[in-house]
């Protein structure tokens, strides 16, 4: 009997026509035709630029010299004024950026990855009312984390990780992660008895590899936006915990800006505030753009013509 | 019945694909009567889910292109209708059966809600007359425990049963036009000619027409009217059954009757397939695209696009689209 | 019963763990209140005197026993800075903390959900953009700014003076009403942002499956799309988001809206007790936490079955 | 008997499902069956839609942890099996779902889902992997271009043909194909039939064939099963059925196939009251819609009788019928 | 009818409504360690002295004793009568809930509590060591029923204290809080719950207390002692603008009802104050702008002056920033040179310290500085004293340092505690870049942040912060109370954080503890003063300026100093409101 030949094959299609794989092309031809997620992809670049310039010592090194009056308005010394100190609102804002993407983005990828790994996996061994031991260890292990008073447990990690620069963001992603371990895990317990993973089941993948690539991705949209809200949060907490003498003591932030602002809001100065606010308002506007068009990029259904 | 209440002229899809725009649905038109059952049989993946997709105004901007000079069901002109207008005919005018049923059907709702609300919906009957009349649409296709059905979610059923409760639900609105995409692939023949039985039921008690999109040409002899044959999103061939069977004209359609397997006392006879493949949709040749598989093609197929012509005269009911059409029937038996 | 005698020993590990860890916590690197309770001019021997007092002399597993033995006979004790009976405190300040969060908590939510499905439906539209824009805007402020600009706006002369800007004196409905109004558009604008852009998230990945497609060919309106089929399949992160915030809402209160509104509600309480160490009223604001998770972890569980039947 | 020649053997599977959430309902899909496939044989499965042929599919396969009773593959039970035994067996049998868009992941294209089962059984090298994912979709009549496409942008006919593809992209000893061939138009269904047959006949790949359309069974199978209600009534060597039915059901069935000719009568539904799976009727199953049915046919369960006189067990036939009852 | 409504209004205007800017945690007397609680306790209890009203510099006055005490020639015994009559409020602690006579034996009973460690009390440091035969009681296991031959009630009037050495200050202890008369019943009735249920003799009675503020009823059955203008103290030529005059003769409380609000948050209490809801605020700090037309003088803006009675007055008190003497880095060293060397650093840093900028910037230049730890409400403070130290002089900062080898390298990193709030980090990057203009490098300073005051208390009472911050409230007027912060044997955890120890202050302390105020000891306080200033151990200090605003309805001198809480009983409706009253 004669097997059929692909005989059209050669003839029509150029063969490299299906040299790209995964689809990487494909999210990223899409990424390129979606105006927003661009607007977004360029916000968060630029925000990455000036934090490196920071990082670097070009810019934003002048944040902690008091050289004006106190709450000067614009001006060109002072582009966005001054604070109560007399410090350059704009030098910090810049020299903040640095900050919010160390810790920002540190933060919500760890927590959302970690998240995402131990709830898939609570979410995958939950067989029955009830769940197994992994199961079981995992929501104890929530359970513990997400009781405990959030300051208490800060207090301790400051306490045990004393001067070490990253335990603001051990405290933060330890304690981060349980809502976005849940959600993965209430989603996984629903897709997995989806046709597709009873059919890579059936080919015996093993466990992880089932959760990472069959389960996982159908919890993107979850992902991507506890995600972002993890930055802000990120955000918003690094100053509670430097208050509570955790982390970068000697630096300024966003949210230590925003702290500050409260005060001079009330004495009638807004340029700190306004200025933190924006900032933090535009990087996030990126991120979220950012993250809506990398659901829809990766999400094949979501076709673009 | 020769009122045709639903008529298409020139719909064409166009869709998004890997390798760039394809034409998947090219200029098909047909019609449909009242109470009229109409087979839709082609090459897998020739168009036909996507032809009812459109029909139905369900392939949406992003995804694909429709155009189409006319849909016509009754007096309404489908094309014209903004969507709140057609989400008003759809379900209550015309409806569909998906060929997927699990992925098709909502897997937080039990089938007794599914049916229940589409019933309420079209029906205007109450909570409890439509919990009835449920049970009773699932008795008809031939479902026996009705009140576990109606209990049970999609993923509790098998294959076949979600499928008749699709048609359950089709049926249930009463449409003028039904789209039925491969009803009853997942049937035993029992309760296939069951459900047969009740489509046409349904076309003769409230004049419903149906298209029935099939591979099995069995099901097409007992049950159609009349069938269409489509080849790579066009029609090639439109006929009464009858003459379908009885006398081909298209090379296709005698290849795809050559191709039925038939169950026979003795030793199974092999079937052959139709030599070649089908050419992929964005990289169609010009001219008939049959031509590259057919053996009496010559250069004027591959050139030139044959239209669609009466072969029986004056009654215009058995028509086809090509340049050599069989004479006479090469069906074998 | 097997799975109600599961769920019971389950709940009772974690409360252990979730007591023991915590109790450590607190022990160890918690506040120490010999320094807030000495008088000025303390000698050595009156902090050696104090310590004995709170206890903080004593071994720390006949402590933690204590403690359990506390927590199962419902005695806290007294707090260590007002001398208030736990329970009493606990009494007195939960159900205004409730009274206070829940109708913010509840519609904060909803419309967090109304405004998903909105802008999900929309998805890509101007509607769609704005919600997204507004609930940026309400991710990036701050809670501060926003409560205080409330109270400016509607409980001063320099605004609307519609409201009073601080207190709890509820006898009835209508000054509940008149207390409760301001805290909650406040705890509604700070949540909203969050809530919208989670929905809407959700809502978007259901919207994109196939059985959405069927409901409209038979005839469902965008209504009918998006409240039943879109919204009952995102039950379960619905559920999840709004169960496991409950605590949040009950033990933790709100302690900006508390100080800020003047409410005396258990947020303040309990922070006090944790910034100053007051370890009774600490002890059982965290176990009172590890039972309402324990509770809330085995009602979700339910819940998913119920609202998805695939789970099983 | 000789069962140790047997590739796969089912002992007596049942399978049962709670229903409604409660644990006392249940519900009894595949209710004691047994039957033997042969290397290198193919097994046709018809049945009654709902008779439980995909939770017996389901349950060799062990997604669905069958109730009671027993599979085995070379003679081990797969229930027991672990570590590389298991993966082996895994590699060696394949599922071709009933629901071919749900049963791929709809974030990966065609061909991630091909060359998977292929990265994790380590067959081949790497770079020939996506050559043999090719093969595997040019062998059941699918062009290279649809592996960069999604499980959504193929028609139903193009997803059974990829289900199909990557249960044998592995090229297992046994395949079993759930309704496989439902969706797909008769040219191509030729063309399937014929690349089965070899399979079966040059790499010894043996199938477990569930479909409606009796003929195709008829041109594939070496054996066919007809199951109703859950259990196995009937059987028998190919050639034997489609000559001498000896179940009323079976003999319905084989009525019922509709013919490709106008001028043939119109098929008749089985008459009678279709019987409820979670009550099944006492005696047997069928006398509800039994032609033929008898007293005793209400009161007692048939059992499974042997009608041929071979005494191989290849090529006896089976059934449960009183009519057959000596 | 038209009648009662009337009534009704002018009832809500017998209620006062106070504003704190904390709040107190607890009731009990012997627990009323900050001024929130103070102010409440005297309000609920009796005290036997009290300041007077309205006189300024403060002046002692007897409350529920009868008079001023009769103090032996030796200044070691002191007899006290209380007045007759007086009972303690109706409560559920006495028998039959009927309040009984307050004696002389309640308030031995409750000093005696002070030293009973099961009361956990925080006001013994008071009495400690001072009265003859206390501290034993305590040593022999606090047995209420022994007596003590140093505190005795010798009939239910007539208390009787023996000092063991002449204790000048211990009348103005027994105006505070901690003194308070609290009634055995009630200690063993309510135990530790006490703090919630407070049964006094005071003013006032409780009605509710949590954490968002407390309200207080008059008490029906407080003692009739007409209020005199005179008696108090008052001043015509400064206080006649209160609108006090009309309330001569009547008898306080003026006020039905008192509720006061704890609000922490500067935002808040401003908001609620200009919203009508309180009838008295202490501006916030970041409103002056919006509340001070001018600064010198201190002139209101109109628009509120309209509404709202003004005062701007100093706290009994001063913030300062010490070293801690017991870090061989900075403060003593065994070897003399180095000991020399750190301090000249101590003396540089207080030099580069530029107390103009923190007055300017975060008191909004209306703070007092002075030079030294006697602050200028006490009664000693000299207001020609030298001014160098507080003057900031960079050049002679840089010169001491250069001139004791201390270079950007060779400085040691100083260690700067705080608790953590805005405008604690915003001080100590003040206080960074005025360091760095005497080139001490930025990279040298740190911030140690803690997360609540208990854990910074902690850490300067163990010696653990090498520079830190505190702000003292004086208990009474007498400088004392302050000098007492540098004295050696006070050194930590003691509140002498510095943890200073000079022969010569430490002798002059001790002389000076026992003799009453006089000139001579005024003059040795002020020599301690310039000891201290000359070691350069604390960079010292600020005085901060209060602005009080109050309703013009409500005719009062608040004071939130030593006076506490006593001037709530004379809180009055203004004259307008009165009248009505009066006419019913
Ligand atoms: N979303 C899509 N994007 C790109 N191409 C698509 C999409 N959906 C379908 N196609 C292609 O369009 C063609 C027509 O598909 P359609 O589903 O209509 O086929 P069909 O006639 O129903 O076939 P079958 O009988 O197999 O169901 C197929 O070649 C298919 O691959
Ligand atoms: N998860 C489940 N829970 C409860 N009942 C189920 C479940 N899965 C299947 N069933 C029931 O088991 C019976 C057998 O189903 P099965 O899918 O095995 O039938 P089938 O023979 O494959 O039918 P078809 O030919 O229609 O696919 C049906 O009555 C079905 O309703
Ligand atoms: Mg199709
Ligand atoms: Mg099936």
């Amino acid at each position: 009997m004669k097997t059929p030949q692909a005989l059209t094959l050669s003839r029509v299609f150029p063969a490299n026509a299906f040299e790209s794989d995964k689809g990487r092309g494909r999210v990223w031809s899409k990424l390129r035709r979606d105006k927003a997620g661009l607007l977004g992809l360029v916000i968060v670049t630029v925000f990455l630029l000036l934090s490196l310039g920071v990082l670097f010592g070009w810019l934003g090194q002048g944040w902690s010299i008091a050289d004006g009056g106190r709450w000067e308005p614009m001006s060109v010394n002072h582009w966005l004024g001054t604070n109560l100190l007399g410090q350059d609102i704009f030098q910090r804002a810049v020299f903040s950026t640095r900050t919010a993407f160390e810790i920002g983005l540190a933060v919500s990828l760890l927590s959302t990855l970690l998240g995402a790994l131990l709830g898939a996996l609570a979410g995958w061994y939950n067989t029955k009312l009830g769940g197994n031991w992994v199961d079981g260890s995992i929501l104890w292990l929530m359970g513990v984390l997400d009781s405990i008073p959030f300051y208490l447990f800060v207090a301790a990690v400051a306490y045990a990780l004393q001067g070490w620069p990253w335990a603001m963001h051990v405290a933060m992603i330890v304690t981060f992660w349980t809502t976005t371990g849940r959600l993965v895990r209430a989603e996984v317990m629903r897709i997995k008895s989806r046709g597709f993973v009873l059919s890579s089941r059936a080919i015996g993948l093993p466990v992880p590899v089932i959760l990472i690539r069959h389960v996982l991705p159908n919890t993107l949209h979850i992902l991507l936006v506890q995600a972002s809200m993890a930055f802000v949060a990120a955000i918003k907490t690094e100053v509670i915990l430097s208050f509570l003498g955790l982390g970068v003591q000697d630096s300024v932030s966003w949210g230590m800006m925003l702290a500050e602002s409260t005060q001079e809001v009330l004495a009638g100065h807004f340029n700190n505030f306004l200025t933190a606010s924006f900032m933090l308002f535009i990087l996030l506007l990126g991120f979220n753009l950012l993250a809506d068009a990398l659901q829809d990029a990766f999400d094949p259904r979501q076709a673009s013509l | 019945m020769s009122d045709c209440i639903f008529s298409v002229r020139n719909l064409s899809v166009t869709l998004q694909t890997g390798l760039g725009l394809a034409r998947v649905v090219d200029k098909i038109s047909f019609s449909l009567q009242g109470g009229e059952i109409l087979g839709l049989v082609g090459e897998s993946g020739c168009g036909k889910s996507i032809t009812a997709a459109a029909l139905m105004g369900l392939v949406l901007s992003p995804q694909g292109l429709v155009t189409a000079d006319q849909i016509k069901l009754g007096d309404k002109n489908l094309t014209q209708l903004d969507e709140a207008s057609l989400r008003r005919v759809r379900g209550s005018e015309i409806s569909m059966i998906f060929q997927e049923p699990l992925t098709a059907l909502d897997p937080v709702f039990s089938v007794g809600s599914h049916l229940s609300t589409v019933i309420r919906r079209h029906r205007g009957e109450n909570r409890r007359q439509a919990l009835r009349s449920s049970v009773d649409m699932l008795e008809r296709v031939g479902m026996a425990d009705a009140d576990r059905i109606m209990q049970s979610y999609p993923h509790q059923l098998s294959g076949g049963m979600r499928q008749r409760v699709m048609i359950a639900m089709a049926m249930a609105c009463r449409p003028k036009v039904l789209i039925a995409d491969e009803p009853t692939t997942a049937l035993d023949v029992t309760t296939q000619a069951q459900v047969l039985t009740q489509l046409s039921e349904l076309g003769q008690s409230f004049g419903t027409a149906i298209l029935l999109i099939t591979h099995d040409l069995g099901v097409v002899a007992q049950a159609c009217d009349r069938a269409l044959i489509m080849y790579c999103g066009r029609i090639v061939e439109e006929a009464p059954v009858k003459a379908l069977f009885g006398a081909p004209t298209h090379p296709y359609t005698a290849g795809l009757l050559a191709a039925v397997p038939r169950i026979s006392t003795g030793r199974a006879q092999r079937v052959q397939a139709i030599p070649g493949l089908v050419p992929h949709p964005a990289a169609l040749s010009d001219g008939c695209h049959f031509a590259n598989r057919c053996q009496r093609a010559d250069t004027r197929c591959r050139t030139l696009i044959p239209n669609m012509r009466s072969v029986d005269g004056p009654t215009n009911s058995h028509l086809h689209a090509c340049h050599h059409p069989l004479e006479h029937s090469c069906h074998a038996d | 019963m097997r799975i109600i005698l599961h769920n019971i020993i389950h709940g009772l590990l974690l409360i252990l763990g979730v007591t023991l860890i915590s109790f450590l916590l607190m022990v160890w690197f918690g506040p120490d209140q010999t320094y807030t309770l000495i008088g000025k001019n303390a000698t050595a021997s009156q902090i050696m005197e104090v310590r004995h007092e709170l206890n903080y002399d004593q071994p720390f597993m006949r402590r933690y026993l204590d403690y359990l033995v506390e927590l199962f006979t419902l005695d806290l004790g007294a707090s260590n800075s007002s001398g208030e009976q736990v329970n009493s405190i606990l009494r007195r300040t939960l159900p205004v903390s409730l009274a206070l969060m829940l109708p913010g908590f509840i519609i904060g939510n909803l419309l967090g959900i109304v405004l998903g499905l909105i802008a999900a439906f929309r998805k890509g539209t101007w509607s769609d953009r704005l919600i997204t824009g507004l609930s940026v805007t309400g991710m990036s402020i701050s809670f501060l700014i926003i409560i205080i600009g409330l109270q400016v706006l509607l409980s001063t002369p320099y605004g609307l003076n519609l409201f009073p800007v601080r207190g709890w004196q509820v006898e009835d409905l209508s000054s509940y009403l008149a207390y409760v109004t301001v805290p909650t558009l406040s705890l509604i604008l700070v949540t909203l942002g969050y809530n919208t852009r989670f929905y809407r998230a959700v809502f978007i990945e259901e919207s994109s499956r196939e059985h959405i497609r069927t409901a409209r060919a038979f005839g469902a309106s965008p209504a009918t799309l998006m409240w039943r089929h879109v919204l009952k399949n995102s039950l379960v992160p619905i559920t999840t988001r709004i169960m496991f915030s409950i605590p949040l809402v009950v033990i933790s209160g709100s302690l900006l809206i508390e100080s800020y509104f003047g409410i005396p509600g258990i947020g303040k309480v309990s922070f006090d007790a944790i910034t100053s160490g007051d370890q009774p009223i600490l002890k059982a604001v965290v176990g009172l936490t590890a039972v309402i998770f324990v509770l809330i972890q085995i009602a979700t569980d339910f819940i998913y079955r119920l609202v998805d039947p695939r789970i099983s | 008997m000789q069962t140790d020649s047997a590739l796969l053997s089912v002992r007596e599977l049942v399978v049962r499902y709670r229903v409604n959430g409660s644990r006392r309902e249940l519900l009894t899909a595949v209710n004691g069956v047994s039957f033997d496939i042969h290397a290198g044989s193919i097994f046709g499965l018809v049945g009654e839609s709902g008779s439980g042929k995909t939770s017996l599919a389901h349950s060799i396969m062990q997604l669905t942890l069958p109730t009671s009773g027993e599979v085995q593959f070379h003679g081990k039970n797969l229930a027991h099996m672990k570590g590389s035994d298991l993966k082996k067996m895994r590699r060696n049998i394949q599922l071709a779902f009933q629901d071919p868009l749900a049963s791929l992941s709809p974030r990966r294209s065609i061909q991630q889902s091909l060359i998977e089962p292929l990265d994790h059984f380590r067959i081949d090298a790497p770079e020939q992997r996506r050559a043999r994912a090719c093969r595997a979709l040019e062998t059941v009549g699918l062009e290279a271009d649809v592996l960069l496409r999604f499980p959504h942008e193929l028609s139903g006919g193009q997803r059974q043909r990829v289900a199909l593809a990557r249960a044998l992209v592995t090229e297992p000893e046994l395949i079993i194909a759930d309704e496989s061939v439902s969706s797909m138009d008769v040219s191509v269904q030729a063309r399937i039939i014929e690349l089965i047959l070899n399979l079966r006949q040059q790499l010894g790949i043996a199938f477990l064939f569930i479909a409606h359309d009796l003929a195709v069974i008829q041109q594939l199978a070496d054996h066919v099963g007809v199951m109703y209600l859950g259990k196995m009534i009937e059987i028998a060597p190919a050639d034997r059925l489609f000559r001498q039915a000896a179940h009323p059901y079976t003999r319905a069935l084989l009525e019922a196939v509709p013919v490709p000719d106008p001028a043939h009568g119109k098929p008749v539904a089985l008459q009678g009251e279709v019987p409820s799976a979670l009550t099944p009727p006492a005696g047997c199953v069928f006398h509800t819609r039994c032609p033929r049915v008898e007293d005793r046919c209400r009161v007692l369960d048939p059992l499974s009788n042997q009608i041929n006189e071979s005494g191989e067990k290849r090529t006896s036939h089976h059934v449960k019928c009183h009519l057959w009852n000596p | 009818n038209g009648g009662d409504q009337s009534t009704s209004t002018e009832i809500s205007h017998s209620v006062y409504r106070h504003s704190m800017d904390g709040a107190p945690n607890n009731l009990d007397p012997a627990r009323s360690s900050n001024i929130y609680a103070n102010f409440l306790v005297v309000n609920l209890y009796d005290t036997l002295y009290r300041y007077k009203y309205l006189a300024r510099p403060y002046q002692l006055e007897p409350n529920l004793a009868e008079n001023l005490p009769e103090i032996s020639a030796d200044g070691l015994t002191y007899t006290i009568r209380i007045k007759p009559d007086v009972y303690f409020i109706d409560d559920l602690a006495f028998p039959e809930s009927k309040g009984r006579l307050v004696s002389a034996q309640d308030f031995v009973y409750s000093i005696k509590r002070h030293f009973d460690p099961q009361t956990r009390a925080q006001g013994a440091w008071l009495w400690q060591n001072r009265i003859v035969g206390l501290d034993d009681w305590k040593a022999n296991g606090s047995d209420y029923k022994q007596e003590i031959t140093g505190l005795r009630a010798l009939d239910g009037r007539t208390i009787q204290i023996q000092l063991i050495s002449p204790y000048p200050q211990l009348v103005h202890t027994l105006t505070q809080g901690f003194s308070a008369i609290v009634p055995r019943e009630a200690v063993e009735y309510y135990g530790r719950e006490l703090a919630i249920h407070p049964v006094g003799s005071g003013p006032y009675r409780l009605l509710s207390f949590n954490t968002a503020g407390a309200v207080m009823v008059r008490n029906s059955d407080f003692r009739q002692e007409p209020f005199s203008l005179e008696n108090e103290g008052y001043d015509p030529a400064s206080q006649s603008r209160y609108g006090l005059e009309h309330l001569e003769g009547l008898t306080p409380p003026f006020m039905d009802r008192i509720e006061v609000e704890f609000i922490g948050e500067d935002a808040a209490r401003w908001n609620a104050f200009i919203a009508g809801e309180l009838d008295f605020v202490k501006a916030p700090v970041s409103q002056f702008d919006q509340v001070l037309e001018s600064r010198n003088p201190l002139v209101l803006k109109p628009e509120l002056a309209e509404n709202f009675h003004f005062q701007a007055t100093l706290e009994s008190g001063f913030v300062h920033t010490d070293f801690n003497m017991d870090d061989p880095r900075i403060g003593y060293h065994p070897n003399p040179e180095t000991n020399a060397r750190n301090k000249a650093l101590r003396c540089a840093i207080s030099k580069a310290f530029d107390w103009e900028k923190r007055n300017e910037i975060f008191y909004y230049g209306i703070g007092q500085v002075f030079p030294g730890i006697i602050p200028p409400v006490a009664p000693e403070f000299n207001p020609d004293q030298d001014r160098t130290s507080i003057i900031r002089d960079l050049k002679a900062a840089r010169e001491l340092l250069k001139s004791h080898g201390w270079t950007a390298d060779k400085l040691p990193d100083l260690e700067i505690g705080f608790t953590s709030s805005v405008t604690e980090r915003q001080m100590f990057e003040q206080f960074r870049s005025f360091m760095a203009d005497i080139g001490y490098p930025r990279g040298k300073i740190h911030p140690l942040t803690f997360a609540s005051y208990g854990d910074y208390a902690q850490a300067y009472l163990n010696r653990e912060v090498m520079l830190m911050t505190i702000g003292w409230t004086m208990d009474y007027p007498d400088a004392e109370n302050t000098i007492q912060l540098f004295y050696g044997p006070n050194a930590t955890p003691g509140s002498n954080t510095a943890n200073y120890n000079n022969e010569e202050f430490n002798r002059l302390f001790r002389d000076s503890s026992t003799m009453l105020a006089s000139p001579a000891r005024t003059e040795m306080y002020r020599k301690m003063n310039q000891i201290v200033i000359e070691d350069c151990v604390t960079i010292s200090g600020i005085s901060r300026k209060m602005i009080l605003l109050w309703n013009r309805d409500i005719a009062m001198l608040p004071d939130r100093s030593f006076l506490g809480g006593h001037f709530f009983r004379f809180a009055g409706p203004g004259k307008a409101n009165f009248k009505n009253r009066q006419e019913e």
